[in-house]
């Protein structure tokens, strides 16, 4: 493992392979993280040699999975300095954390009057669960909206703060555009409502240093694959006072202390919260990430990936016919544009085929296309092992697409 | 690097009658007295069309359009299917469908093509078939065609 | 890999060790099994060179990591004879499957007056959802009751099936005691009823050939980690017509059309339940093993292992102080067992030391240890890499345990 | 194969003290009086035990009495432990509490163990922390105590 970022490129065993006969540019790090060797061999080796169901059994080897699988807990904890591991939910991802908010803290308590406050740079998964709740109760949904660089209008989000908000749910960083949200400003003006908060971290946790008790928020998910972690992996962080009063969201093994059919005893948090088998070597995994991205600090990885971002911003700037889409004065290592009218999709198969591999489409945030006008962007997003030679090979595809679509 | 051959794939994709249809969509409009109407949906990009057709008393397509956004690719195989399809029954629009879906998802040079695909213009499709997220694109328009023509009320998908 | 059983243990990775100085018995598979070589290096291989962002992208590693993802499916539909892919629902796991149809399926159509069945066998993923859908719609839960041999009276289950009853929920074999239910002739009688039927399939699927169609049930649940393949993955199989009614389970992204804040479109099948990114590494992990299972065979396996169990139980029964738990005509690869009156936790430690590998408590079904007046017993568990020296292993170790409480 | 070791090992777990009160566990009954009482229960093998204490007006702790099941570590440790804390103040017990949990989560051989352990027979119980899981079976009648003194009303674990 190298502590260098210069050098840790190489300790990514996706990067090292040829697309269309050139190396690999991977600038879609917001859909997917690519995993360090790190990772991948303590998901392997954890399934070698360590593999068995995790908290009820007396053999060795599901002591070693549960002291792995727990340890990865702490790990957890530490990195987002949780007050206490209980605080820790292991989830599948962003959108089954966020769902169970939606449904276990907000469901029993909404009702016709109630609403709940999201923006519109919302990901999908910050949308649909609270749609699905609201349909549930009776409970309206109501959104802030985004100015033309893809900012949330502060003073509109706050005027829509009310005692009948009973959830602000609201993303950290947006995937779509790369704004980086205030938070704890917002955080704090939501508290002299009383409203809780819920941080959509899916983007935020990959490119900063997140204290969730800094932040001030309530309940704060992200997913592991984004933070290059394995798939199938997430985390639910929560205030215990609230975890505690919340009724569990799936029922099954290990989330209960007794079963009879008369009278279940639910188990302690976070067990509570975690029914069935959980993904144990994913967890490993991502506990693996976290051991990787405090090798290298959080705080060297944001200097590094804003350097980046700023040298991207301004080579696309120098593409003729290029538009940014997004162009908030807080931003993280997304950018979303357009190429004269050359279509994304179009774009994104004239940039594959020159080994460049960047996402377009709507990226699960509909609402902000309608905002701009648009079906879909094309979109560059970066993880902290590219570096300026990927953002060239970006633009010289971009300038061959012009040439294609002349 | 092995830029050559690239561009030359690009090339085979992106071909002159492509981007000609692409850039002037032919039958590009609503149809106020269409009897048969359907919206594609590309799930993977968010795009739509709609396809109008006017079917008249004896089963033929006696007029056919299209509106919406989206690729290239998806754009030209829009305004080729109205060409193509136009004055059809609407027995042989619906085999139409059959063999140009049937064409586009094999994977090229597959067995037997070159003696069962009719339909000349549509060959400027054939490029497609080596990016097989971009069949959908291609593909999206004949869906549509065969939902409208068979009374289906949810959105054609090519998933 | 090998195609001869009892070769294949060398194809397990995690079997090939020493616990405690002697090289390891493992009969805990019912809690999870160990994965071959094959599905580890299939998870590896795809993070190490085909990862990215399912669905959604046009680029190469996007599309190869769909093509592998949705050839997963396909591999599962064919497993369990689906008639359709659209049918096949990754989930995380059993627990979330269930979860998912008491939710989705069950809890719209609940009220007072209504009635779950289900019967005493159950393990805590098949009650504890019914208890909450019931407590959330004032439905009631009935149970089934068992005779002492560890059988469900059929004759009392039928008796329960009315109009009444909107849902039968049954294991297919039962993870405490190994009880292989006659799944095909209840699903008959619950026909007569209209009731639908949801078979948990967690201990169903490793040990035999699953034909979702031939057993004639609506929903058939199962995990990836007790047929060889990764923590969490599992799958939900439904028929395509009652899926297609069934409001989505969680919101996010992948499982919509089309979002906006006046009208949100959903997905197709399978994909309207599958929201967020999934567990795309333990997918194809799962598809790898479903692979293996094939080229060894799932009638060479019951057989194996039908052999093995016989072999099992005959000599547990010539060891003096044994008590088996669950002694039905109809078992498959489980025996529960109490040796004295030592406590199947102390049991299991002695084992342990010993290199033995088995579970020992209430195997997350505690109304079956009720059923038995016990807080708990030992199990050894079968899997498909077992032979008889870890039979006689597992009694040798058992005389030891009685040296020591002697 | 190493037998001898393993079987050392066990022995160092089951000693003679722990199965002697095992098989015959002192204070098991149910006390009628009682004035502080909790539950323990241990998720990982379902087993419970209920403690009883009788705290007089001078907080002392005059009678102290178990019931339950569970395993042999788990028997011997309440039993020893309704041994331990008669006539203990509720001040000295809870400080056992402290002390005891502290000795037994303490990995084997850590530091300063022998000065601060004063429980003598408790030292049975040394063998179990070589036994991570099998240490909540040892600690789970004194979490029970800790959760009987202070009040607490839902089931001790030891999770
Ligand atoms: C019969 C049965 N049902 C359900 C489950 C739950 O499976 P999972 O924990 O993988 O969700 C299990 C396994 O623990 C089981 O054995
Ligand atoms: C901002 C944001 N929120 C939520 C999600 C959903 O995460 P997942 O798909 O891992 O559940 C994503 C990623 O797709 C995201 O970028």
């Amino acid at each position: 493992m190298t502590q260098n970022i210069a050098d840790c490129r190489k300790d990514f065993p996706a990067l090292q392979q040829n697309i269309s006969g050139r190396s690999l540019v991977y600038l879609d790090t917001a859909a997917s993280a690519q995993q360090p060797a790190a990772v991948i061999d303590a998901v392997a080796q954890y399934q070698r040699e360590n593999h068995a169901n995790v908290h009820r059994g007396v053999h060795t080897l599901s002591h070693r999975a549960t002291e792995l699988y727990e340890g990865a807990r702490d790990k957890l904890r530490a990195f987002i300095n949780a007050s206490n591991r209980t605080e820790i939910i292991f989830t599948s991802g962003t959108t089954e954390a966020i769902n169970l908010v939606a449904q276990s803290y907000c469901r029993p308590i909404l009702g016709a009057g109630d609403q709940i406050l999201i923006t519109w740079l919302e990901h999908h998964s910050n949308i649909v669960p609270w749609q699905l709740v609201c349909e549930q109760t009776g409970a309206e949904l109501i959104v802030a909206p985004i100015n033309d660089d893809g900012e949330v209008g502060l003073d509109e989000l706050y005027a829509l703060m009310s005692d009948r908000v009973k959830m602000l749910a609201i993303g950290h960083v947006s995937n779509a555009l790369g704004t980086v949200n205030p938070v704890r400003r917002i955080v704090e003006r939501a508290r002299q409502h009383d409203i809780p908060v819920l941080v959509d971290g899916a983007q935020g946790m990959p490119h900063m240093a997140v204290d969730v008790q800094g932040l001030g928020c309530d309940f704060y998910a992200f997913s592991g694959h984004k933070m290059y972690g394995p798939t199938g992996t997430g985390v639910l962080w929560g205030r215990e006072a609230l975890l505690e009063d919340m009724p569990p969201y799936q029922g099954g093994g290990d989330m209960i202390l007794e079963v009879s059919f008369d009278n279940t005893v639910y188990n302690e948090l976070p067990y509570k919260f975690e029914a069935g088998t959980p993904n144990i070597a994913g967890v490993i995994g991502l506990g693996a990430a976290v051991d990787y991205l405090q090798s290298l600090g959080m705080e060297k990885i944001s200097a590094h990936e804003k350097h980046l971002h700023d040298y991207m911003v301004n080579k696309l700037e120098s593409v003729d016919g290029v538009r940014l889409i997004g162009t908030a004065d807080e931003k993280a290592s997304v950018q979303s544009f357009m190429l004269d009218d050359i279509h994304p999709h179009d774009l994104g198969t004239i940039l594959d085929n020159q080994g460049v591999a960047i996402r377009t489409g709507h990226h699960c945030a509909m609402p902000v296309m309608q905002r701009f006008g648009l079906t879909g962007t094309a979109r560059a997003s970066l993880g902290l092992y590219n570096n300026t030679d990927d953002i060239d090979c970006l633009v010289v595809a971009l300038e061959k697409a012009r040439e294609i679509f002349a | 690097m092995n830029y050559t051959l690239a561009k030359d794939e690009l090339q085979d994709l992106y071909r002159e009658l492509i981007l000609d249809h692409a850039r002037t969509p032919r039958n590009f409009r609503r149809l106020a007295n269409a009897t048969h109407t359907a919206t594609g949906i590309n799930a993977l990009c968010g795009d739509k069309l709609h396809l109008y057709l006017v079917v008249d008393a004896n089963d033929r397509v006696v007029e056919t359009s299209f509106e919406g956004s989206g690729c290239a690719i998806s754009m030209a195989s829009a305004s080729l299917l109205t060409e193509t399809i136009s004055d059809m029954s609407v027995a042989d629009a619906n085999a139409c469908f059959e063999t140009v879906t049937r064409h586009l998802t094999r994977p090229p040079n597959g067995d037997g093509e070159a003696t069962e695909f009719t339909f000349e213009k549509l060959r400027a499709f054939d490029g497609v078939r080596k990016y097989p997220s971009r069949v959908k694109c291609a593909t999206l328009a004949w869906h549509a065609l065969h939902a409208a023509l068979n009374h289906s009320n949810s959105p054609a998908t090519t998933e």
